[in-house]
């Protein structure tokens, strides 16, 4: 597994969650989950540290959807998930939470998932490289100041 | 299903009683709604995460700290602090600033019973039209003898909640109590 | 997506912060508790301070009364009276004030006395009488609770020195329980003497001040002026000496809006419209 | 007599030290003598022997460098004014002694009635009754009448030192210092001054005073202390 | 009947909303509704004051709410801040460093060349302000054609995961003031806290954060201008995605809940004697600092926010000398929704008031003309 | 004699403070700034009594402590250390541990400060009758026709125009400014005031005259004086008693009289010195 769990639940969100929770039902037909914690779907504050004087402050809220969740297999056994995302979908952070706790314990069929959330990997890559462009080909080229005319920029 | 006190709607009823025994010192006030320990009913309604709350008496299990969503305080900081009412004083409130007296703590102290007492006391001030008197069972003494210095440079001091099993009285700071008997 | 809004629109927690300024509030009659005022979908001055009071205190055996200035069919009243209709489903809303338990109003309070079921909010759009003499909040904290006020009376003083006259109109500072001073909304000065030894609890909430405060019932409020010149009342006397009445019930007891009619003659008509149409009710039924 | 003595000056030594110059110069020395009620001392001797030191020590202006000044006061209690605190002085000051210069010293707004009466006024009598004792020495001392309602300030030397007198008579202090009340005086209104001041030795006061004219103390002392020039220290 | 007894108030409140809403519409049946991600992409700048300016970075509401209120960015902000008060509070997130945003633009003023060097972004500051003809009648196709030309191979550039910082080799030379030391109180809640001066600096930059772009700007450039001292120069101005992260429930591992625009800005200015700026460790004089930040991509906003910021930072220690240097005046009156709550209400009826001052006026004037009698 | 003053061991520091300020400042040492830790030591033990009716003097030149004092006195700063008991009539009150109401009460109605610079003692957008009215209505004089009386009056005795008593005192001249600062501290007929250097960068006669009303009033109302100069006359004219300060300390008290004929300390006698 490559993908490391930080990056799990964003990788997931980028795919469609009627996609995700048909692959889990059919994981977990007999599985029973249970809230280990009301999921809740409200605010967080985002706490920053000024760069100037190193004093933390608060930059403003950003939506918080949360959820932690005990699956019990048919065999009995129990697995905890957990997931939190900026967003305000109840249901789908619920279906998150229920990846997490497939994919940390690896419950049978977790690789059914692992190649849909590598596919939302491979989009936030791509998304990532188009950021990193737009720097690289902004980049003020100061050796290029003194050089003469005709050296053109690539 | 949760008990009735942790719901929103039982609060607010809750909380309009209280309303209602805060604008009138001294009259008992039922509080049938939350069918539970009335002390702890004031408190769900009115404490959470964003205030503080102390319990010097040890009166509140771990469930009740949990549903409050908090962390017990000194008793000396917290702006709520939930007493035994037959015990002694044996803290010093904050009794808050001449700019900030809102910071002076509101006392929840559970009591046996709010009327029936042997000591008569007199009430008078803001909220009462003439005069009020109030006899609570199982308050210590000392909680009028220290009131009386923690409130004695208004506008600092401290609010009182009188709690039995189904009733509230209030003793704001304003409330003049003078023993009768 | 999940959008359902919560009964009475605010989160507990900001219901339970108001709840515990509102106490503190009463413990400290005219004292301005500062709370952390959350915003409403309404602008800040339309009354969102009045408006957070009567959504922490409001359940579903309240029926509500809005009303501004005087009226319960102006456009503001209407509007803030379906918003709380809108968020609070079972709540029951009313014109009459025998019927209300809870009554939010701008500029006005009711022409009949309050009962002691009944709880008045007023919007405050300003709430510190002080601002007009000391501008800093630091300072005017300081003096709050000193219950100094000279400087305020100093004002009137000057007043009178300049107009013969206390000017403040409307807003007139008053004393509550002998200690803090309070600006009373901007009711007119004849409501004033109606927050002295009220039999209701009224509460005032500023919004984007961001204060609550209140007069507890059987609580003096004074409105400040000299022994030798008195706090006055407005004056409905016309030309000829006598009393203006309202003209639609003929009441000559109450607080009048003056306006010019069609025609260009000044008239005259009761500003409280349900205790004008309870007047008309009277002499009609 | 011992009874009923006043004031014990014992040994009294007075010098000054000048920081600046680092120099100590001496006034007057080794000074005794005692003063009774209804008699005055003249201090004689020459210019520069501390005549006048000797009076301001004793009226606290100056700080003796030596020796006790016994002061019996009008209750009985015996005060060593070197040593009485302030305010045990000013109080001394404004009821039982009384100093008369050559120098007046008022407020520039003062009316010249309001200057005698003053040490009246610091013991509580009233403005009217004041200012109707002030105008009878006034009178008595011959100042015009037109001049008792403008402060002193413009007056001629000679009605200043008058105004001065009358000032430190005022009152009836139990202990007078004259340092040369009639240097500025015409023989006329000197006898009148005399006559003042025998007149307030016949009602009890004690006197310490310094004449510019040996003639005076010849016409009005009891007694003499006579002063020698200091000897130089270096 | 007159003017004041407006029954049926609640009729024309209810045609008002319609009439607003044909406004929207006017277009008619040949119009094309605006769709959320348009706004969010198309509507890029407008779409970061609405988050930064709502205090809540919630893009899709963000979208809807310029929808809503057709572009009023007020209006829009304000939406977005009401529906703040119907959620609860979950946390608060751990303390960020913003060295680990995913930048998509840094310059320095103060350096030719920075290290990791200057790149400039997206940005108008070079762009010649003649209007595009061009895009007067865009076609849905020329927009995809463009979109495809400029999307379809993008390079993989190696670009380090972070930058320095400029103000970090400033600040080894001993030319900065000193980093306050950690482990105070916590930062000041404004959302919870009501604004009781004297306020924390935390307060300041979560209240100028949130902010009115214009309002933060006018205040700056008095400033700039002359009624204040600070002469800026920016030290670095970055924008891009800070990843959010948010420990595990179960293992308490940071993991990535999202990442939110915004743009952050540091200015340094010239140090003065007996001033805020001295460098303790050795008590000589340093350069003053000044931080500006706000959620989106609104230059104008961080660095307007960086020079109040050290503005405040002077008025809160030797007082102030001009109204940007007073933090009660600057805080209080630089919120979009306070001020324009306001001023709205007064389209509110006054008239009982305005009936109370009649009456002192008409009393006033009797009594003077009857005392010149 | 009745003492209305006691005040003992007064100390006040400005700046962080060390245990070495006090013993390497002074006047000794020509410097009231510590050397260890840069405090200024603005004052150290100041101990002396007034009684009712009395005028103190307290003499020396700017940075000597002398307007320190009188500010820890009337409340303007609190002290670093020392103590101050206000004698009225059987109550004793130790000022430094008053709470804030029970000080403003005492400045509002015991005590009266006129300071040199008249912007401190008068807020200069109210008119001068308001300004008394201010202080009358500190101490719930709440009749409009008594306040306007009353101002009259003290105006009258201060000797400022009456008929420009509802002018703003910013347009009035130096001195009568200070007689408006008089007339509004002397409202409540306080026992005690203090005058921080009152008639410094007026004009002489305008001096003489102020002096005057001082001492006028000091006659009437026996009120005690803290008289605050750096002017050997004023103290003359004024001061029964006089402490003269040197870096923060009493270098010599006295009566006025022995002060200024015969000077003990050094450092008087060559103020003295140069004054004549």
């Amino acid at each position: 597994m490559d993908i490391p769990r930080k990056d799990w639940p964003r990788a997931l969100a980028t795919q469609p969650i009627i996609k995700i929770d048909a692959i889990l039902a059919d994981l977990g037909k007999a599985w029973i989950i249970k809230p280990v914690q009301l999921s809740q779907a409200g605010l967080a504050m985002l706490q920053l540290c000024d760069s100037a004087f190193n004093d933390p402050y608060f930059l403003g809220e950003i939506p918080l959807a949360t959820a932690w969740i005990e699956i019990t297999t048919e065999q009995g056994e129990r697995f905890q998930g957990a997931a939190q995302l900026m967003d305000d979908d109840q249901e789908r952070i619920e279906i998150l939470a229920i990846c997490d706790a497939v994919l940390a314990n690896q419950l049978p069929g977790w690789q059914t998932l692992y190649r849909i959330m590598e596919i939302g990997m491979k989009e936030l890559v791509e998304k990532q490289n188009l950021r990193n462009a737009m720097l690289a080909k902004t980049r003020v080229d100061f050796d290029l100041l003194n050089a003469t005319a005709e050296h053109q920029d690539d | 299903m949760i008990e009735a006190i942790w719901q929103p709607e039982i609060q607010q009823a809750a909380f309009r009683q209280l309303v209602k025994a805060f604008s009138r010192p001294g009259q008992i006030v039922n509080l049938p709604m939350c069918n539970c320990d009335v002390a702890l009913a004031v408190l769900a309604a009115l404490v959470d995460g964003e205030s503080s709350l102390a319990d010097p008496h040890k009166q509140l299990d771990r469930m009740d700290w949990l549903r409050l969503q908090l962390k017990a305080f000194n008793p000396e900081l917290a702006a709520f602090v939930v007493c035994q009412g037959n015990k002694p004083v044996d803290f010093e409130p904050n009794i808050g600033t001449l700019e900030s007296p809102e910071q002076g703590a509101t006392l929840v102290l559970r009591v046996d019973a709010l009327a029936g007492g042997e000591k008569l006391y007199r009430l008078t001030g803001p909220g009462i039209k003439t005069v009020q008197d109030i006899a609570p069972q199982g308050l210590n003494a000392t909680w009028f003898n220290h009131r009386v210095s923690w409130n004695n440079a208004f506008p600092l001091g401290v609010d009182m909640v009188l709690t039995s099993k189904h009733s509230v009285l209030s003793l704001p700071r304003t409330t003049h109590i003078k023993e009768l008997s | 997506m999940s959008s359902a809004i919560n009964f009475a629109f605010l989160d507990e927690y900001a219901k339970r912060e108001i709840r515990r300024s509102v106490l503190k509030a009463i413990c400290i009659p005219g004292y301005q508790v500062p709370y952390s005022s959350r915003e409403m979908p309404m602008g800040r001055g339309f009354g969102t301070g009045g408006l957070q009071l009567t959504l922490a205190l409001i359940g579903e055996d309240d029926c509500l009364k809005v009303i501004d200035q005087g009226s319960d069919d102006s456009v503001n009243a209407v509007n803030l009276r379906k918003f709380v209709e809108m968020t609070c489903p079972g709540i029951n809303t009313t014109t009459r004030l025998q019927e209300a338990t809870l009554i939010q109003s701008r500029h006005r309070i009711p022409e009949r006395p309050l009962l002691a079921h009944q709880i008045l909010v007023l919007q405050v759009p300003y709430p510190d009488a002080l601002v007009i003499v000391e501008p800093s909040e630091e300072k005017r904290k300081t003096m709050h609770g000193e219950a100094d006020y000279s400087r305020l009376l100093v004002k009137l003083y000057e007043d009178i020195v300049k107009f013969k006259e206390i000017t403040i109109s409307h807003r007139y500072p008053t004393r509550i329980n002998g200690h803090y001073i309070i600006d009373p909304s901007p009711i007119p000065r004849y409501d004033v003497p109606k927050l002295n030894q009220s039999e209701s609890l009224t509460l005032l909430g500023a919004g984007r001040e961001k204060k609550i405060y209140a007069v507890p019932p059987y609580c003096s409020a004074e409105p400040l002026a000299f022994n030798d010149v008195p706090f006055r009342i407005e004056d409905f006397t016309g030309a000829n000496g006598e009393r203006r009445t309202c003209m639609i019930c003929s009441t000559s007891n109450s607080f009048l809006d003056e306006f010019i009619d069609e025609q260009g003659s000044r008239v005259y008509q009761c500003s409280d419209s349900d205790y004008c149409a309870q007047q008309q009710e009277c002499v009609h039924g | 007599m011992i009874r009923n003595q006043i004031l014990s000056v014992e040994n009294l030594s007075k010098s000054f030290f000048l920081h600046e110059q680092k120099k100590i110069i001496p006034s007057s020395s080794q000074i005794n003598f005692k003063a009774y009620p209804g008699k005055l001392i003249a201090l004689i001797g020459p210019t520069g022997a501390g005549k006048s030191s000797v009076l301001k020590c004793i009226y606290r202006t100056y700080q003796q460098t030596s020796g006790r000044i016994i002061y019996k006061t009008a209750a009985g209690d015996s005060v060593d004014l070197a040593l009485a605190s302030d305010h045990r002085v000013l109080e001394l000051r404004r009821n039982e002694i009384g100093f008369v210069t050559q120098f007046l010293h008022t407020l520039p707004r003062q009316k010249t009635l309001d200057v005698v009466a003053m040490p009246l006024y610091q013991q509580g009598v009233s403005r009217q009754q004041g200012r109707e004792q002030a105008s009878k020495l006034l009178a008595e001392l011959n100042i015009p009448k037109q001049l008792w309602e403008v402060p002193p300030a413009t007056f001629s030397g000679g009605e200043k030192q008058r105004v001065n007198l009358a000032r430190g008579l005022i009152a009836s202090p139990r202990l007078l210092l004259l340092d040369e009340p009639t240097a500025s005086l015409d023989a006329q209104t000197t006898d009148r001054v005399l006559r003042l001041i025998q007149r307030k030795k016949d009602q009890g006061t004690a006197m310490l005073a310094i004449f510019h004219h040996a003639d005076l103390v010849k016409r009005i002392a009891d007694d003499v202390v006579e002063l020698t020039l200091p000897e130089k220290t270096h | 009947m007159g003017y004041v007894a407006i029954k049926g108030g609640g009729r024309a409140i209810q045609n008002a909303a319609e009439a607003l809403e044909l406004l929207r519409v006017q277009q008619g049946e040949s119009g094309l509704p605006l769709n959320i991600e348009q706004i969010e992409n198309q509507l890029y700048f407008l779409h970061s004051r609405i988050v930064s300016e709502g205090g809540l970075y919630h893009p899709q509401l963000a979208a809807l709410a310029i929808k809503q209120s057709l572009g009023d960015t007020l209006e829009a902000s304000f939406a977005l801040r009401a529906y703040r008060s119907t959620k609860a509070r979950l946390l608060e997130t751990p303390v960020h460093n913003t060295a680990n945003m995913r930048l998509i633009r840094r310059i320095s003023a103060s350096f030719k060349d920075i290290p990791g060097g200057q790149m400039l972004g997206p940005t108008t500051d070079y762009a010649l302000r003649l209007l595009r003809m061009e895009l007067l009648n865009e076609s849905t196709e020329q927009f995809q054609a463009v979109a495809k030309d400029l999307l379809r191979h993008v390079p993989t550039a190696t670009v380090p995961d972070s930058f320095p910082k400029v103000l970090d080799s400033l600040r080894d030379e001993g030319l900065l003031p000193n980093i306050n030391p950690a482990g105070h109180d916590g930062p000041f809640d404004i959302t919870r806290e009501p604004l009781v001066f004297p306020v924390p600096r935390s307060a300041a930059l979560a209240t100028m954060a949130r902010g009115e772009t214009g309002s933060l700007l006018a205040i700056a450039y008095s400033n700039m201008r002359g009624y204040g001292d600070v002469h800026p120069t920016v030290a670095e101005l970055r924008v891009g995605y800070l990843p959010v992260m948010l420990p595990h429930p179960i293992t308490g591992e940071l993991i990535e809940a999202g990442e939110v625009l915004m743009t952050e800005c540091e200015v340094v200015a010239m140090y003065q004697d007996n001033e805020c700026a001295t460098n303790e460790r050795n008590s000589l004089p340093s350069f003053s600092l000044g931080y500006g930040a706000c959620f989106g991509h609104n230059e104008v906003k961080a660095i307007s926010m960086a020079i109040l910021d050290r503005a405040l930072q002077k008025g809160m220690k030797d007082g102030a000398n001009n109204p940007s240097e007073d933090p009660e005046f600057v805080l209080l009156h630089i919120d979009g929704i306070d001020s324009m709550g306001f001023a709205s209400h007064y389209k509110m009826p006054h008239y009982v008031t305005f009936q109370s001052d009649m009456d002192r006026l008409r009393t006033t004037q009797s009594k003077q003309e009857s005392s010149h009698e | 004699m009745d003492k209305i003053l006691e005040v003992s061991g007064l100390s006040q520091i400005y700046g962080p403070g060390c245990d070495q300020c006090f013993t390497c400042t002074g006047p000794e040492f020509e410097t009231n700034i510590c050397k260890h830790c840069s405090s200024i030591v603005a004052l150290h033990d100041l101990t002396f009594d007034l009684y009712k009716g009395e005028i103190l003097g307290i003499m020396g030149e700017s940075g000597s402590g002398k307007s320190t004092a009188v500010k820890c006195l009337y409340f303007d700063q609190m002290p670093f250390g020392g103590s101050a008991i206000f004698f009225n009539n059987k109550e004793q009150k130790h000022l430094f541990t008053l709470n804030p109401a029970q000080r403003r009460s005492l400045r509002n109605q015991h005590f009266g400060m006129v300071y040199q610079n008249p912007n401190l003692g008068l807020n200069f957008d109210i008119s001068a009758g308001g300004n008394i009215a201010e202080r009358l209505l500190m101490n719930r004089v709440l009749n409009y026709s008594e306040i306007r009386s009353r101002a009259h009056e003290l105006l009258t005795r201060t000797e400022v125009l009456t008929e420009r008593m509802d002018e703003l005192p910013k347009n009035f001249s130096g001195g009568m400014q200070q007689r408006v600062q008089i007339a509004k501290a002397l409202s409540t007929r306080p026992s005690l005031l203090f005058l921080d250097e009152v008639t410094t960068g007026l004009d002489l006669s305008v001096q003489a005259k102020i002096l005057d009303l001082i001492l006028e009033i000091q006659a009437e109302l026996d009120t005690a004086m803290i008289v605050v100069t750096h002017d050997l006359g004023v103290t003359r004219l004024l001061a029964g008693r006089t402490l003269v300060m040197k870096y923060g300390r009493v270098v010599e008290s006295g009566l006025t009289d022995q002060i200024l004929e015969d000077p003990q300390h050094a450092y008087t006698q060559q103020l003295v010195a140069s004054a004549l």
